[in-house]
């Protein structure tokens, strides 16, 4: 049996394309059209390879477990900690997210996102200066210059050119392609940049640099600024300035080339500011490229439901947020977390070496559906339905859209929001009979 | 079944007449019913005034830019921390707290209705999500027109019948209530940076005014027969002598429907400014108010300052930009493609400021130079002017000359010259206040017959019990009992269920989210339309098919049908 | 006087932060029962600390509180204190001082961040190191420190006195990349070396007596004063901002 | 020789981070993307391992020599062979300093860790094979 299911949207990367065509086979995905490399082999080739059903470390042996016993363990380890640590829920859809912050406040742990080691920075920056940004159908539609920095674009969100900028229709211009200006700013000539109309190559950790001298341009202060800036002519630097300035609307992204050097957030306030100062000659917007699927979500949610958009520490029963303090990396290298619920992310990959030794050293109990760097830290893993594929709910696109993601195939696992709000009521009961 | 009976009530009910009465209120599943049975659960409301459940016709508390206000303030979030007890979650935040924080607080203060005064239809979901955590109220969701592209076409096409299939597509697509129109075509201009000053400037791009946005965009609601009137918030907000702007928006409506107004003008206060620059601002209340008098087709609401910190949002995106310029604290900015704009930036009204002092008696004046007052509704555009939980205060300020002297002793001393508070002294009475806080709204939003705003029978059992004695109490001196009992009720029904008790949330109740379904006829259907298909699949950066909002988010939703003439 | 002097005692779980803002010499009047938090666990002071008063006062200017034992997980002493003092003997945590209003804290370890966030008067002196953020303020908020003076005599972390507004911060030592980031107002001074000085500075003085590396662009060079020289900025943002350098880094990298 | 590392994302690491123990991800994750001339000065070919070497740590990395890359720098996927060499600290800000860290590298016949053999070394228990 065939099957065509259209409109499907990709939960990859934070690009949240929502016109992948899927081709069913006997119940199994047997074709992907419009998807990157990326998506496509999300779709076709990690089913194989998810776990059977929950495992258990047990010493030096792992054994397989029932779904009950796993709750029970769960359950167990999750209400007795005095400092348990929720990380991950990027891989999750809002509505399993929000029982993740429920479940954070019920037993007084701390809830991350991998947004911690993402755009954390940039929601730092956002918070000492504010957010110029704009839907990406806005760029799409109005942008003739658009800035990449720090983002290898080509190779992190590959249909984000077509889709968004570059390649892409768009309503103000009949050859959209031939009047857009693409200026990319990068420690290395990556393939990205190999599109541009202007390559900035700046020396590692000059971002901030770079950035102070164009604002410094804007301004009219350009006397002051050296010849040379981090590694940039300053006859580069005034020409990308006028370039911004005789924008009808441009549009900067940026990647984490920028939130995790030097600086960090220091760099993105850099880039808003200077957004914020082109604003009084001509339109200018900023956005974040976010990396996974749905980590904007968890910053919404969290934010509704706590006031802050990750790194919400319970605690004390209300809410408190200091990154660098409260979050999940800070929180594992300072060896404080006694239990760790890690929800489809992979800090065994992504985190320093210190984080993982402490995650192998406690309880730590892993929802995915894949066997990951984590799995071989972990004393518990659950695996559940993909979210996307055989799980449905609410993503945040990069640009704050919220998009129904769709479930198109039968599954005999059970979703994330099922055995969280499971863990949640279970834990409910215990706390209220104590 | 589950019956209450709440006995001794002070009730003042205006769309029942109901003047403040002695009397008992039975109440089954949820119900106002004519009576109960002997032995179901008794409040003694003990004389104590007692109003049908507080709404809120326009107020920001859920979807994308309330959410970044949160987002982008956690030095806000270090008030109004609770922790999690009882049936209540925590919360925390003042001038933009989280769901629950407004919900809670709302709910503290009596009302069981809200209205989130700007959705953008393409992130409906968003505004979706956060009505489900906002659980004490039941929500509505005006929905963004003023940038809509599909609307634009139709009224460049003068073709009223079009607007209405693309109003009512919407709606229907998105769960939204009514229509908003912010900056009428203003943020479409911001798209490339620029504004418009006038409603009778031309759109860049495209051949069209605000004042035909707003003039198509009015009769198309009535050829839907929608609920609520055209919400408009006007061109020019918070600009010196903007008045003018205001007084020719207002004689664009005429009188289209006997059951409500025809336009609603909201924050009317950022709109009533003469002068020419920051320098010579003065009041334009008076014109405002006059021209308000002599049209019964138009409903306003005050948009009232009160002093402090607080967060201003809109999708006013230029607007937000010239208040950046001035301020230079942080700036947030967010344009949807093909509908609208928005920004976000916090600001402090200070006493000592000739023109936050203006602002703060410009709201004042308003209410009180309206004559009826089913024809101005009492907000701060919240968290805009000021947050909600300073209802209270402006209730106190209405109510009481006295303390309207008091306050304007306090604040910079061009406010007298500039303004004509200090000349008015008229008080408004209880009945008034309950107008201008629930059955005004009810009326202006088109829901007494879903049962919000009155205590008739059959009506939904939202009904709030403040610890006031009306015929036992002057407001014109006693303004801080006044002031106290509107702060926190003695109890707030909702459904049928006390839900809040003295200050505390003792349970929750599912909430309701009202949305319009516009029954269209297929010729008027936008979905059949190849140029509708074709320019959205070209021009958005999402499929249509993953635009429309499914059913799973309004699961308690309440589908109003309307249907074309 | 009085002296308080609180021990810590071994705990289950040595590496579970502490959270004991209520440790001020004013909360030791009288015999009110006081409690911290332990990771999530609400603990009575007692429980953590072996508690001993000596002397007996009814104003909080003469009652000196004693911090003794493996105090460095310890978070937000000293919060809100007005006077009275602390001697810290070892460590001291997180959030030491925050918001503090006047008296002294003296530690003889090292601090760890946001030392003094937000202090309005009052005086803190650390013998050690002093962790990233010291003399702060809150994330999204406008103002760090505004009053008040703290000094340490070995080297400071990163984001040093961002946000500075209003009082001194003396370090002795060296301070990390970003020292005085956002600067409004104050006087910091910096005796040994530091990395992107005052960066986005709009007012007030930092001194720098070491070698400034990686120097931004957007300092206007202005003279020379006291054999250090001066500049302005930072005029990436119109700042009025005074920036004195013994040293800048020559052939860095970024220049 | 001392070199800057930095990571990031690539096409190859971002198609199989659903497969993180399959033998494709670990060629890509382990994989040192270095200046061919630095390369001479250590004395290694393409496809030949170094171990690089931060605050005592050190991991066996294969090389590949890519003319993009600046001397005195180096490429390597985001991973666990790359956070091996990136220390714990924040600066107070919760992001680690996954870009730019200094790390010693040297010619090596050391063979290399698998996912797995490396979460062992953290305490790990690797699954599987």
């Amino acid at each position: 049996m065939e099957d065509k299911i259209r409109h499907v949207i990709c939960p990859y990367c934070g690009c949240l394309c929502d016109d992948i065509l899927i081709e069913m086979t006997g119940g199994e995905i047997s074709g992907v059209e419009n998807a990157c490399t990326l998506g496509a082999r999300k779709f076709l080739d990690d089913a194989g390879n998810r776990l059977k059903g929950p495992i258990m470390r047990k010493g030096d042996e792992w054994v397989d477990i029932s779904y009950e016993e796993a709750i029970d363990y769960a359950v167990k380890v999750l209400s007795e900690a005095d400092r348990p640590l929720l990380y991950g829920w990027s891989g999750c859809m809002t509505e399993t997210q929000a029982i993740g912050a429920h479940l954070a406040e019920l037993i007084g742990g701390i809830v991350d996102s991998t947004t911690s080691v993402c755009h954390g920075p940039s929601i730092l920056a956002i918070q000492e200066v504010g957010h110029p940004g704009c839907t990406l159908g806005q760029v799409k539609n109005r942008a003739d210059t658009i800035i990449y920095w720090g983002s290898n674009t080509i190779e992190a969100h590959p249909r984000h050119l077509s889709r968004y900028t570059n390649y892409a229709d768009a309503y103000f211009f009949h050859n959209a392609f031939r009047e857009r200006k693409v200026i990319v700013v990068d420690v290395r000539k990556t393939v990205t940049a190999e599109i541009a109309t202007e390559f900035v190559q700046i020396d590692q950790g000059g971002d901030y640099h770079v950035l102070s001298a164009l604002r410094a341009i804007i301004r009219e202060r350009g006397g002051v600024i050296p010849d040379m800036v981090a590694g940039v002519p300053k006859a580069q630097l005034i020409r990308v300035a006028e370039i911004c300035r005789q924008a009808k609307f441009g549009a900067l992204f940026f990647g984490v080339g920028i939130t995790m050097t030097g600086g960090k957030y220091k760099n993105i306030r850099n880039a808003i500011e200077f957004i914020s100062e082109l604003n009084r000659y001509t339109k200018w917007t900023i956005s974040p490229m976010r990396g996974h699927s749905n980590v904007y979500g968890s910053n919404e949610v969290f934010t509704w439901i706590s006031g802050y958009p990750f790194a919400v520490d319970y605690s004390r029963g209300i809410a408190f947020y200091n990154p660098g303090e409260t979050t999940a990396v800070d929180i594992l290298a300072r060896k404080e977390a006694d239990a760790a619920l890690i929800m489809s992310s992979d800090p065994g990959a992504h985190f320093p070496r210190v984080c993982s030794e402490h995650l192998a050293r406690i309880p730590t109990i892993l929802f995915d559906p894949y066997p990951s760097a984590t799995t071989h830290l972990c004393t518990l893993q659950i695996p559940t339905a993909v979210n996307g594929i055989d799980a449905a709910g609410t993503a945040y696109r990069m640009d704050g859209i919220p998009i129904m993601t769709r479930r198109f195939m039968e599954t005999v696992y059970p979703t994330d929001t099922k055995l969280m709000q499971e863990i949640y009521d279970r834990i409910r009961k215990v706390k209220e009979d104590a | 079944m589950h019956e209450i009976l709440i006995k001794n009530a002070f009730v003042i009910d205006p769309i029942q007449g109901i003047h403040g009465d002695i009397m008992d209120i039975s109440v089954r599943d949820g119900r106002i019913v004519d009576k109960v049975s002997g032995t179901c659960e008794v409040i003694d409301a003990g004389g104590n005034l007692t109003l049908p459940g507080g709404i809120d016709s326009h107020t920001h508390v859920c979807g994308t830019k309330v959410n970044f206000g949160r987002y982008m303030s956690p030095e806000d979030m270090r008030a109004g921390r609770t922790p999690r007890r009882g049936a209540m979650y925590h919360t925390s935040g003042y001038t933009v707290p989280t769901t629950y924080g407004n919900s809670y607080r709302y709910s503290k203060m009596g009302y069981t209705t809200l209205l989130e005064g700007a959705m953008a239809p393409m992130e409906a979901r968003h505004t979706h999500e956060e009505f489900a955590a906002t659980p004490m109220q039941d929500m509505l969701a005006n929905t963004l027109f003023d940038g809509n592209w599909n609307l634009f076409e139709a009224v460049g096409d003068k073709d009223i019948r079009q607007a209405a299939a693309v109003i009512g597509w919407t709606l229907s697509a998105v769960r939204g209530f009514g229509v908003k129109l912010t900056n009428p075509g203003g943020t479409e201009a911001w798209g490339f940076g620029d504004d418009l000053s006038s409603i009778d400037e031309t759109v860049p791009n495209w051949d069209i005014t605000p004042r035909d946005i707003i003039d198509t965009s009015i009769k198309a609601c009535e050829f839907l027969h929608l609920p609520h009137s055209v919400h408009l918030h006007c061109n020019n907000l918070g600009m010196p002598g903007n008045y003018r702007t205001t007084l020719q928006t207002l004689d664009i409506p005429s009188d289209l429907n006997p059951d409500r107004q025809t336009l609603y003008l909201t924050h009317v206060q950022f709109h009533s400014y003469g002068g020419s620059t920051w320098g010579d601002i003065s009041s334009e209340a008076e014109k405002v108010a006059s021209s308000v008098n002599t049209k019964p087709q138009v409903v306003i609401d005050m948009g009232q300052v009160m002093f402090g910190r607080t967060m201003t949002m809109t999708a006013d995106g230029p607007m937000e930009f010239r208040l950046y310029t001035l301020h230079h604290n942080k700036w947030s900015n967010h344009d949807v493609e093909l509908e609208t704009g928005s920004g976000v930036i916090p600001v402090y009204y200070s006493r000592k400021s000739p023109v936050n002092s203006i602002m703060w008696a410009i709201g004042l004046e308003l209410a009180l130079l309206v004559k009826n007052p089913w024809q101005c509704m009492l907000t701060t555009d919240n968290p805009n002017g000021a947050p909600f939980v300073k209802y209270p205060e402006i209730i106190g300020l209405l109510m009481s000359n006295l303390y309207r002297e008091k306050e304007l002793d306090q604040v910079h001393k061009l406010t007298t010259d500039r303004t004509s508070l200090g000349t008015i002294d008229r008080e408004l009475s209880f009945e008034d206040i309950a107008v201008m806080t629930r059955a005004g709204q009810a009326k202006a939003l088109g829901i007494i017959d879903q049962g919000k705003g009155h205590l008739k029978e059959g009506a939904l059992a939202d009904i709030a019990i403040y610890p006031v004695k009306p015929d036992q109490t002057d407001p014109s001196l006693q303004y801080e009992e006044v002031i106290g009992a509107f702060q926190q009720t003695l109890y707030t029904l909702k459904d049928g269920f006390v839900v809040n008790r003295d200050g505390e949330v003792i349970r929750g109740i599912p909430n309701r989210t009202f949305w319009v379904n516009a029954n269209l006829p297929d010729d008027m259907d936008v979905m059949k339309s190849p140029r509708f298909v074709e320019k959205f699949s070209r021009y958005y950066s999402v499929d249509l098919e993953n635009y429309m909002v499914q059913d799973d988010y309004v699961e308690r939703g309440i589908e109003m049908n309307t249907h074309v003439a | 006087m009085m002296q308080v002097t609180l021990t810590m005692k071994p705990r289950a779980k040595p590496f579970l932060p502490i959270e004991a803002e209520m440790i001020v010499p004013m909360n030791f009047i009288g015999s009110r029962e006081l409690f911290v938090w332990e990771g999530n666990k609400k603990r009575r002071l007692e429980d953590v600390f072996t508690v001993r008063k000596e002397g007996n006062v009814n104003s909080p200017e003469n009652i000196v509180v004693i911090l003794r034992g493996d105090t460095g997980r310890v978070k937000r002493v000293g919060e809100y204190m007005s006077s009275g003092i602390i001697t810290i003997e070892g460590d001291i945590g997180m959030h030491c001082g925050n918001f503090m209003r006047g008296g002294n804290i003296v530690i003889h370890g090292n601090a760890d961040g946001w030392l003094g966030r937000e202090m309005r008067a009052g005086s803190i002196l650390c013998h050690g190191n002093a962790g990233d953020y010291c003399g702060s303020g809150y994330r999204g908020e406008k103002r760090g420190m505004r009053g008040g003076k703290i000094e340490i005599m070995g080297d400071a972390g990163d984001y040093l006195g961002e946000y500075l507004t209003g009082g001194e911060i003396h370090v002795h030592g060296n301070a990390g990349m970003f020292a005085g980031a956002e600067m409004r107002g104050g006087t910091l001074k910096i005796d040994g070396d530091v990395r992107i000085p005052a960066a986005n500075m709009s007012k007030g003085t930092c001194i720098i007596g070491g070698v400034a590396h990686e120097m931004l662009p957007t300092f206007e060079k202005t003279g020379e004063k006291n054999g250090m020289v001066v500049f302005h900025g930072d005029v990436a943002n119109k700042g009025k901002g005074e920036l004195m350098i013994r040293q800048v880094q020559e052939n860095s990298a970024l220049q | 020789m001392k070199i800057l590392v930095n990571t990031g994302r690539t096409v190859v690491q971002g198609s199989h981070v659903g497969r993180k123990n399959s033998p494709e991800y670990f060629r890509e994750t382990s994989n040192l993307r270095l200046n061919p001339v630095d390369m001479m000065e250590i004395g290694v070919d393409d496809g030949e391992r170094i171990k690089a070497t931060t605050d005592g740590i050190s991991v066996v990395l294969m090389v590949t020599s890519d003319e993009m890359i600046k001397r005195g720098t180096g490429f390597l996927p985001l991973g666990p062979y790359a956070n091996t060499l990136v220390g714990g600290t924040t600066h107070s800000t919760g992001m680690p300093d996954f870009k730019g860290a200094e790390v010693n590298i040297e010619a090596t016949g050391e063979k290399i860790s698998t996912v797995g053999e490396l979460m062992r070394h953290l305490g790990g228990l690797p699954y599987g094979r």
